[in-house]
């Protein structure tokens, strides 16, 4: 069983409620899901699409043909009727859309009148539609009056409408549909829905992050929302910045000051933050940056998808420093790219940003849950009685490794200076040519290869000797799984994952360079047009991919897309 | 308690007259009536020869970028409000680069001290027109003159209703010193522009032409009445008044973030079971 | 000379009922008054809502980057000074993100008529909390409620010395109008910060709650007083007060360089043979 | 005759001022020479130093060894007494220094004490200094009277205490300097004397820019300052502008209005300009950006030298769109530079930058004279009547080379309309993917291998088929060149050098690759630790240097330090 249910609808009609609560009720059965949103850089109007998935097993990427259509505007039948799949039944208001349609697979339901009539309101228009697809799809309504009261809480004189509103909506889709011949098994235990955006904030609190500051830029926003709601329970304080340049300099300070600290962005506030992040380079101040993509060059298309900004991030800072980039592309891989970010940005004392993009961060997926033991904390700092016990403190002391001290200012007699000019070991400024080398060894060479040290090599997941093999990076992991499931049976295919991206991982201690080299087709994919994961990986490695996948409309693969394009290799 | 000696720091890389020095006077003498000692403040600084200015005493020091004090000295607040921070920034550093910043810095009330090194030049970068550069002040990159009218930094901060606002004279190290006390003595965001010749590049707003035109307050101004307080502000000619020019009590950022209301975040030990119930909601 | 349909342009993608309806009426009534032809206007614009303003009209446009709308439309001013040039930025656009560009191109006095579409919120990014925002008001970036004072435009515009300082309110768009008549009459930099009711995410400050605070100023008010104007501009709660509330006639940038005194920048010549005597002096 | 003038003070002390006026001397004696500076982030104190070579041949880079040391500071001596050539004298100041030196070869002189008895003033000891030097050398000291006369023109009343002084340095230096045997020949003709940044503002004025914007940043304020001295004359606006942000939207929203336009700036400033780089990219709007590093990371050392940045400048920017990168080496590579980058610019509608370095922003070097009518000028843009004349205009029309009409607005009844988001033709915002594709294709793909084949190969200088190459770029030009000059007597050898980095020259169309791959040492010279241009070469050709050459300590590379590097390579 593999479903995809698709809601059409403009901005500000409420696609997303539907949305989400048939997802509360296909996880809450224990089935699997992944959704994504399409939507426009506007408040009301337009036309927008909410897409989830769900099934018996895992899913992870969209997918083109659609089983159940519902559309509350006049443009979602004309524009994705035509993707209904062969058993697909689609429902729509005859009101929004203005005409009547007289093919089968399209009932018009008065959403609105059912509402009313169940007695409901009419705002409750959005609950029919969601009781219609569980009734076309034979599934129980009472899962959605469960998730209803749930979601209403905070205003329960709004449940028994919503209720009964679900219910005439779920009568209209069981017994309006002939063609309907769905059948969802029983899931197994309950599983959580996650948006991209939520797994980043989660795993930066269960790392220990005490401060967040950000500037409001899609599709970076949900986390700072997501924060934003929860810092008074976890003791986080989440600060909207009057811009990008105070966000990330209000992070420095707060990890100056003693603290875990983050930021996150999109490309054009990520350009603001640049010249901060380069300052994070030479006061060597732990920050995690998360830089979430969407289709430049500047405003672009900002509620849209790309992977453009890789070699941005690489080299974004004048001078040069030690950064690490990685790049998760699941809600699982981003605990963990979090966690390590938080870990390596406090070992290392270097920046560390997590390149996402809004197709990660707008999807949602079920997960069984989260494990919180997987999250590692180790305090760097030098803190309280152990700062005062030290006899002398030097910021920026030479060490075998590179790595100096970083102390928590205050908590000792000891004071802590630092700087963006050069400096010496105390932190103070500083002209001469010996001491410069120095620190640009201490800082650069001696760290580099440690941190290099510390970088997972790609998942290597399908064939161990691919004939084909293919490349790539962030979200693209969900639809690049699913093509090596779908090719495996016919093809020796494999697909190598990069979720850390630099410094790139070292082909001496892994085998993924033989992998590529091997392979008769080597694909590199991504949501871009001049392959940037392809350049750094011949500046790095050499190696030149004469073949690759590039889509650059702003949309996500779909897993039909990619396979339709793998074709002329197999 | 400290002394003057624990905040003597790095041998000063200014001209030999430079404003600043008085004001480096006036710091040590405030740190010590203040009591304060060195590891308990951080001093945030930017960069211009403003920006040198902890390297030259002693304490705890942020010397970051140019423009950017006043959002690294938010975070270290919103990090550790126990900790006092002290922002020292140019005229250029704070009014120019980083004139935004201090815009907002205004409207939160954070509790920081902010000390500008008010010169009405660019000193480090060899004498380019600053925001405050009087119209006319020819320069190598205003060979024609300064165009634009300069910008009343203590008007426009009572404008954005900034709660502590005063203006210094690097050349009255006593009066400097007592408005610094005043600053750290006050809660809230507290602006001390200080008029410091540039004797490299200023020929103009010398020390001369400051003595002649400065005075004090009259002991019974009163610095609550913000309409007085916009009128005296604009005094900048003939006659410039220095002083606590506007006060205002009114609760700081920190205060007003429930999150803050306990132990500074530096404190907070981690607690990963509070997670158990946000995950919870995701269900 | 042009009509109201020569100044039609693209179908507004803003919510029904916004206020921005009214700025764009009010607008297209302005130019058909002044006699402007669409392409004898350059239109600036940030990003936002606002942002969009110059697509729904019909002009030379540049819809440039969040925040930078003065310092692009400076640029144009100073490449061809005989183009008018109208900027339309939202609070958080100008105020906020970039806030430094206002301090100084009202420093400059250049001449752009800057239009403020304050909706007292981001709208565009869905409801936080913009340099506007009354505190208190909750946002889902704000739970706790907005934190920081609210910037009062028109007050700290006064207090920079801007030229021509306005409020208006779209709901008026009668008089509306007559502030950009009289915001392109004026010679200089001028301010129109527009009350824009957003109907999606304010609902606190409402067309009904500016309709029940807002008045005219008397017919007999003295735009050219400005310390009455500064306590005017403070004058924003129960009553809020619309039309100029300042103006002040001084040089623009445009007339006090030099080398504007003649035609544009645009229209000059080639001249290499002026670079002879240049290279002489390095001999 | 290959003699180097070292000149050594604190800073206020005047070292700049003997060191321009020597080096008039010479180049109006029709003599070659290089000059270059050394200072600290202060205004006074501290110490610097301004050192001269000068010779009858092309010189282009720093030697190690001095022959005239001037030492004004008690630094001076003890810091470069060492660095006299066998032939070489020192003077120094003996009140300044505190003590008197017994070591013959350094002679005391009372600088101010002589401009005093001679009849000048205390501050006309520079004066006496310069007399001094060309008193050493055997030369005229009429040549420094005349120059003295032209340079104080503004204030005649300080020409004839200042003649005096120089006078009387002469006689000292003629009559009190036993180990000189200097030999100075006659050169021929006049030279002039020009600094890398005003090279850089003569070719941008001489190209036809008129408008200039920025922010001071040292080393680019150079730039900033001769632009705003000759704006009168040349008809331009130089605005000082309150930020880089606002530096370059400035310069975009003139190039909008219809003038040639540019920014310059430094790293950190060029941190604040990404977005608006970006902005140019999306919006197709020519711009001029001067990048002139130094070293980084933050502030770092403001008033030294590094080539860390090229990589930074060639993905600043999020998204993705064409842009040119040049690094001229030499003035007259600046002047070609400048006017290429203006060509380019107006031409494909996509920001240039060109990467200068403090090394060369504070140089100058000596030419016979600027040939003006090298300079090309094509006006790209549609005004007055050719504009009118167009019955209909879309300023981002899909065209055959992707590059639309770039229109004046003002000068016709069509309206000019343009975008950060992404846009259809006319300019107005879109949010289709089809559009968006296009967009893509005409911006990116179209442009770019249009504009790579505009870009041309290195320089190669030296042996045909070298056994050894010394490849570089930029600043490096100098001391590179004279390298190969230096061996080539006794080794096969040759430099590549790039002034123009991007996009990377075609392999395909020139030879430098086969010149690289068959050279037994294909050796990589770069100022930065990591090797930049290094790795943009292997992810543009897959060639891997394993022989690098890296200076990162803020200095420049001199002759001596350079052949001594290339030893285990003989
Ligand atoms: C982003 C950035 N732009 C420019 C500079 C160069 N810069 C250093 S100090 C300075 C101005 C100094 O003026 P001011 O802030 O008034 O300080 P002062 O030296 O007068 O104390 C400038 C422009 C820089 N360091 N960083
Ligand atoms: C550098 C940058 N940061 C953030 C954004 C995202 N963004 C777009 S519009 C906007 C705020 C809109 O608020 P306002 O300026 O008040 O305009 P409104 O939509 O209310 O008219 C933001 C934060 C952006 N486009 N660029
Ligand atoms: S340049 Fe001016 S401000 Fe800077 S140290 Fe010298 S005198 Fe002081
Ligand atoms: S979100 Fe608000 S400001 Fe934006 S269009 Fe809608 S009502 Fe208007
Ligand atoms: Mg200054
Ligand atoms: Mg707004």
């Amino acid at each position: 069983m593999d479903y995809t249910i698709k809601i059409g609808g403009a901005a500000g009609q409420g696609i997303a409620t539907i949305g989400e609560s048939l997802s509360k009720v296909f996880s809450r059965s224990g089935l699997h899901l992944f959704s994504f949103q399409d939507y426009e850089s506007r408040v009301r109007g337009g036309h927008n699409f909410f897409q989830i998935r769900f099934s018996d097993r895992p899913v992870l990427a969209p997918r083109e043909p659609v089983d159940v259509l519902v559309g509350l505007d006049g443009e979602s039948i004309p524009l994705h009727g035509g993707e209904l799949s062969d058993i697909g039944s689609a429902l729509y208001d005859p009101t929004a859309s203005g005409t009547e349609y007289g093919d089968p697979r399209f009932t018009g339901v008065p959403f609105k009148r059912l509402a009313v009539d169940s007695g409901g309101a009419e705002v409750m228009a959005n609950t029919v539609a969601s009781g219609a697809v569980l009734g076309m799809l034979g599934m129980d309504v009472s899962l959605l009056e469960a998730v209803l009261t749930d979601t209403l809480s905070r205003h329960p004189e709004a449940v028994e409408g919503n209720v009964k509103a679900a219910r005439a909506g779920h009568d209209f889709g069981s017994n309006n549909c002939p063609r309907c011949s769905f059948s969802v098994p029983e899931g197994s235990g309950r599983k959580m829905v996650i948006e991209g955006n939520q797994a980043l904030g989660l795993a930066a609190i269960a790392s220990g992050c005490r401060f967040y500051s950000a500037y409001p830029m899609t599709p970076s926003t949900g986390i700072l929302t997501f924060l934003a709601g929860h810092a008074e329970r976890h003791g986080l304080v989440v600060e909207q910045a009057e811009d990008e340049i105070a966000a990330i300099n209000m992070a420095l300070g707060a990890s100056f000051a003693g603290v875990r600290s983050m930021t996150g962005t999109s490309g054009g506030g990520f350009a603001l933050m640049v010249e901060g992040v380069s300052l994070a380079g030479m006061t060597e101040t732990p920050v995690v940056i998360v830089l979430a993509q969407r289709p430049g060059p500047a405003t672009g298309l900002p509620t849209r998808t790309e992977q453009a900004d890789l070699l941005y991030a690489l080299f974004a800072g004048h001078g040069e420093f030690p950064r690490v980039v990685l790049a998760p592309g699941t809600p699982e891989q981003a605990f963990r790219a979090v966690n390590r970010a938080f870990d390596l940005t406090e070992k290392y004392q270097v920046p560390v940003i997590i390149l996402t993009d809004q197709h990660y961060a707008d999807s949602t997926w079920s997960l069984d849950g989260v494990d919180l033991s997987a999250f590692e904390y180790t305090d760097y700092r030098v803190r309280g009685d152990a700062f005062k016990a030290l006899p002398t403190y030097r910021r920026h002391a030479f060490t075998e490794t590179g790595v100096s001290p970083l102390a928590v200012p205050g908590d000792a007699p000891h004071v802590v200076v630092t700087d963006s000019d050069e400096h010496d070991e105390d932190g103070h400024l500083i002209e001469d040519a010996a001491t410069r080398a120095r620190m640009v060894d201490k800082r650069f060479l001696k760290k580099m290869p440690l941190i290099r040290g510390e970088i997972e090599p790609p998942l290597h997941y399908g064939s161990p000797a691919p004939e084909i093999t293919l490349v790539g990076w962030g979200s693209n992991y969900g639809v690049m799984k699913e093509a090596v499931d779908a090719l495996s049976a016919s093809r020796d295919i494999a697909m190598l994952h990069f979720s850390e991206l630099y410094p790139f991982p070292d082909e001496s201690a892994s085998d993924f360079m033989d992998v590529i080299r091997s392979s008769k087709h080597a694909i590199c994919i991504e949501s871009n047009v001049s392959g940037r994961f392809a350049w750094l990986a011949r500046a790095e490695t050499g190696f030149d991919f004469k073949d690759r996948i590039s889509r650059y409309d702003g949309r996500p693969f779909t897993l039909e897309g990619l396979l339709e394009e793998l074709d002329v290799y197999l | 308690m400290s002394t003057s000696d624990e905040w003597r720091g790095q041998k000063p890389a200014w001209c030999p007259g430079c404003g600043n020095f008085g004001i480096l006077t006036a710091f040590r003498r405030a740190m010590v009536e203040l009591g304060l000692e060195p590891h308990r403040l951080i001093a945030v600084s930017g960069i211009g020869q403003s920006g040198k200015f902890p390297h030259y005493t002693r304490c705890n020091t942020f010397n970051g970028l140019h423009g950017r004090t006043l959002p690294v000295a938010t975070g270290i607040r919103l990090a550790n409000h126990e900790m006092p921070v002290a922002a020292f920034a140019g005229d250029g550093d704070c009014y120019g680069e980083g004139g935004n910043h201090w815009l907002h810095a205004m409207r939160r009330n954070i509790d920081v001290k902010l000390f500008v090194h008010d010169n009405q030049v660019y000193g480090l970068t060899k004498g380019q027109a600053s925001p405050t550069s009087v119209p006319g002040m020819k320069t190598p990159t205003q060979p024609a003159g300064v165009l634009a009218d300069e910008l009343n930094p203590v008007a426009v901060a009572i404008a954005m209703g900034c709660s502590f606002v005063a203006r210094g004279f690097s050349g009255d190290v006593e009066q400097l010193a007592g408005l610094m006390v005043a600053a750290f003595g006050h809660k809230g965001f507290s602006l001390v522009d200080i008029l410091q010749p540039c004797v490299s590049f200023n020929r103009l707003n010398t020390f001369e032409w400051y003595r002649d035109r400065v005075y004090h307050l009259e002991s019974d101004y009163d610095p609550g009445d913000r309409s007085a307080a916009y009128e005296r502000a604009l005094e900048f000619g003939e006659r410039i008044p220095t002083g606590v020019l506007y006060r205002q009590e009114r609760p700081t950022y920190e205060d007003r973030l429930p999150v803050l209301a306990g132990a500074p975040l530096v404190r907070l030990p981690l607690e990963p079971d509070r997670l158990t119930r946000t995950l919870e909601e995701l269900y």
